[in-house]
């Protein structure tokens, strides 16, 4: 399978801040039912940034423009999405500077030292109700098609949509764990958890935008892109 | 929504604004950082007291700041701990040779953010140091979780580091001092309405004509149960029953008893509610040396209050009566 | 009913022990005529400055009561002015040979009552005087009315008196000083909610989700027009110029300027509208000397603020720089 | 005309009670549109420790009766009610003092002492939308039925209702020039005063009670009646 350009990367980045931005009310009103409310806002402060200042963000090559986009956060976005998404971005810079584009095994590796990354932060594991649950899965799909299990890149895409969207509905019942969530005890309960949903959002979105056919499942979804 | 404000993407610097604007010789306000700090601070030759937390809790936090209080506060959006630069910066410029506490209310947003400016500035060769305030009883504490949630307790905490730090007291002992008032601090709240984030525009939760949150989290997360509203008595009963059997309190402890309000709430019931827990403390056998009735830790306009009681010695109660100054004042 | 209360006919009397309990060396409470005074008034050295009013307007008027500010106050129902045996008896014992002044916010119920128990003072020979404070001006006055509305400004008369009183100024200086004030202030108001008495229940107007009513009155009565709601800072400039218009204030003023809230109105946006009126103020040339933001004259639950101008000069700055102290405290 | 007795006069007063605390939040309501809403609360607060104390009021004559009525309204009654009510009570004692029954004559009197002493009290006049407007034109019938108007007590009841009734719609469009009301200007126009609709269902109710058929005619009666 061909490698992934910075091209595309880009595109992928343009295409979850236009995600992020159109969700926002929804992404803090799904926040409401366990949490304070503000998600959606927090993730779209960050991402209005990142859109409007676009152009500016030197993209000498993937490494350096993610790094550029984690310091834009870590300036702008608040809550638990900042230190969270603002390491993200950091640890997947570090794996993939100097790189005008990089291979799926790379791809997943980046994903991979951002999965460790936000874990060191924030001390969540597999399980605990967080954006990893859904990290986590896709990450495990990145690997498996790179060692040849999918025909091209929307084939892989369609698999890391499925498997965010799978762990929605899988972590739906359980009390979280980590974040504002885990302080509500049994009320988190039953509540999706937020940061999942705007996971699998962005993947779903992101098929549709490389123009990959995918019937999402979860209600989340059915009735986002409703 | 029933509120004043402008761009609600503006509404936090403008507020911050208007502190600073009514405080000219005392503070200090850096919109950049949405900081806000004691003019006359740093000071080599004392510890700096420093907060920073969401926005819509106010006075808490920044306008806690000022002589025997904070040092310094930056805010987040509302109801966000503040981004990562900002806890930075407000480290950064309050850095005192004595050393920085930073007084971190127990939320994952903000001890992930605190924790990334902390190794930061301890990059730089600044010495500072967390303690993570966490008085609400509301919900069960729990290992495998972050923790109990830091409410209105924080405003004993901040006085009396604030208190003590004026004094001269080292960072250690200030850390000490400040998981001594943790441990004798304990908070419950309760909902009648939810507030509504001017970013947000809508209401965080909703609730019947008749029903009341018991133990809501001052950011309107859920608390214990939702309820039938009952006589403001039972209200209070049931608040201080929670609070004073986790500690638990005792016959003869001497106490500082808080009703504090949750912003939509007015000074004429926070006394109602007042009266009663005076009179259940009395029978329990405490004494109430110092009361706090009206708005520490609020919700927005949310309507509704919380009750904090403090387990007193001889040390806190010098460092609670100490002088201080806040940015909101009454003359 | 969103409300912490018991029985809604004891709502008064309850909170009025709550701040008696909060209290305990400095106010006396006598609930049968919902009377609070200083323990040490009165005292026969210096004229005793009382006030008499409605409930609902918390922290005016009985926590208003403090050294340099009230030496005593009793309240009616909520909304509705004392009776007049309590105006009476409030008169009586705090009766001093020094003299009695009585500060009447203009309401005709006010008024008669006041006018009553002050002639049945007088026949038992006691010394005392009226004064009405009317500084609303969203009522164009009327020579053939009761004239204008007693609000926030109250709280800038009972300041100046307290102060003055407490130097031992005389019945007759005390008057005419309270006259300088109230020639002196001016105040407006603006509701976004309606605010629900515990006996009636029900809110006293009605106002649409988009709605606000320019110039309410802190008993919920109409003020100048109804309106949609506008951005935060056209609310204060129209505030802000009719006050200003008024008396006229004019360039070079030094001033006092208070954002008061109206009860469920958040800190935070008061401060919005802080920066927003210091900011007009400067324009306008004035000096803004002394600023008070919070609430100070309340109408229950109510969503809104008022604005308040005070023309100062020398004596006026040092009154209201003056030490006092009263039953509400931050610390 | 046969005299009116006291037991007649008790009557009265305790069918007053009764009609002010069926009409407590329907007052308060009337008073809400032009004033602050406690009309109904002020005054119920008043008859209710009447209706309550009732059998320990000492009723050696009216006047001393009326008088124990004022003392009970100073201590109870807030707001202009107390000092209006309180007043009107105290001026119709004074000039009942010592007397078991008036003629119809010394009532007309007594209302005409309780219109003064309201008057000098508040200093409203005739056309100020106070409950004076209804107080007056009643006053009036009393007097004209005295002077050989009226066949019975029942005649002069509903001539005096009538006045009351017609208060109302006559004062409706008026600003008010005294009490709250005159506080809002214009505002005040196009609300009925509360204190005249209370006058005028109160002897509503007392021709109700003493079997004088009428129908009232302004809506705040027929909606109260209903
Ligand atoms: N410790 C953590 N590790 C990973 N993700 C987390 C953690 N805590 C919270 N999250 C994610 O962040 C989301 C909430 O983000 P946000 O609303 O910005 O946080 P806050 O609770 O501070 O308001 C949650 O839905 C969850 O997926
Ligand atoms: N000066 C006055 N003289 C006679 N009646 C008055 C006067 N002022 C007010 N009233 C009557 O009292 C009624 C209002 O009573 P109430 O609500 O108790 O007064 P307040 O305005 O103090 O709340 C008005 O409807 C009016 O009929
Ligand atoms: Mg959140
Ligand atoms: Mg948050
Ligand atoms: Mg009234
Ligand atoms: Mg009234």
């Amino acid at each position: 399978m061909s490698d992934i350009s910075q091209a595309q990367i880009e595109r992928a980045i343009q295409t979850t801040a236009a995600t992020v931005l159109k969700n926002e009310h929804y992404f803090s009103d799904l926040d409401g039912l366990a949490g304070d409310g503000d998600f959606g806002t927090s993730l779209a402060t960050g991402f209005r940034v990142i859109q409007n200042d676009w152009e500016t963000i030197d993209k000498a090559d993937i490494g350096t423009m993610l790094l550029k986009l984690s310091m834009m956060v870590s300036k702008h976005v608040g809550g638990s999405s900042g230190p969270i998404w603002g390491t993200g971005f950091m640890r997947a810079a570090m794996v993939s500077k100097g790189k005008t584009s990089v291979t799926l095994d790379e791809l997943a590796a980046m994903l991979g030292a951002a999965i460790e990354g936000i874990q060191a932060r924030g001390g969540a594991q597999l399980g605990d109700k967080t954006l990893l649950d859904a990290l986590i899965p896709v990450h495990e799909t990145l690997t498996r098609d790179a060692a040849g299990g999918a025909a091209d890149l929307g084939a892989t895409l369609k698999d890391a949509a499925d498997a965010a969207d799978t762990a929605i509905d899988a972590t739906r019942g359980l009390e979280a764990r980590r974040g504002r969530a885990s302080q509500v005890g049994e009320r988190s309960a039953n509540t999706p958890d937020p940061g999942i949903v705007a996971i699998a959002v962005i993947l779903q979105d992101w098929c549709t935008e490389y123009g990959v056919a995918r019937t999402p499942k979860a209600p989340e979804l059915t009735r986002e892109t409703a | 929504m029933k509120k004043f404000v402008n761009d609600p993407a503006q509404f936090v610097p403008e507020f911050m604004k208007g502190v600073a604007l009514a405080n000219p010789d005392l503070l200090d306000f850096e919109p950049e950082f949405q900081l806000i700090k004691r003019k006359d601070a740093p000071n080599n030759s004392r510890v700096s007291v420093v907060q920073g937390s969401g926005s819509g809790h106010e006075p808490a936090h920044v306008m806690a700041v000022g002589p025997g209080m904070l040092d310094g506060a930056c805010q987040g959006a509302v109801f966000a701990a503040p981004p990562v630069d900002a806890c930075y910066e407000t480290i950064k410029r309050l850095a005192s040779d004595a050393g920085v506490l930073v007084l971190v209310n127990n939320y994952q947003g903000d001890r992930m953010a605190w924790d990334t400016a902390v190794e930061l500035a301890e990059a730089e060769g600044i010495k500072v140091k967390q303690f993570h305030i966490n008085d609400d009883v509301a919900v069960k504490d729990s290992l495998y979780t972050v923790g109990r949630r830091g409410v209105a307790g924080n405003f004993f905490v901040i006085k009396a580091v604030g208190a003590a730090a004026a004094k001269g007291a080292s960072l250690d002992e200030l850390l000490a001092l400040a998981e001594k008032v943790n441990n004798n601090v304990r908070t419950m709240g309760v909902a009648l309405t939810s507030c509504i984030p001017p970013a947000k525009g809508t209401t965080i939760f909703e609730l019947g004509d008749d029903e009341m949150e018991v133990g809501v989290g001052i950011h309107g997360e859920p608390g214990r149960r939702r309820d039938k509203i009952k006589p403001a008595d039972a209200i209070t009963d049931e608040l201080f029953d929670a609070v004073a059997q986790d500690i638990p309190f005792n016959s003869g402890d001497r106490i500082a008893l808080m009703i504090n309000g949750l912003g939509g709430t007015p000074l004429s019931e926070l006394y109602v509610l007042y009266a009663r827990a005076h009179a259940r403390a009395e029978q329990a056998g405490y004494k109430v040396v110092r009361n706090y009735v009206g708005e520490y830790c609020t919700s927005l306009e949310m309507a509704g209050a919380s009750l904090t009681i403090l387990k007193l010695d001889s040390e806190l109660e010098a460092l609670l009566a100490a002088p201080a100054e806040v940015a909101v004042r009454i003359f």
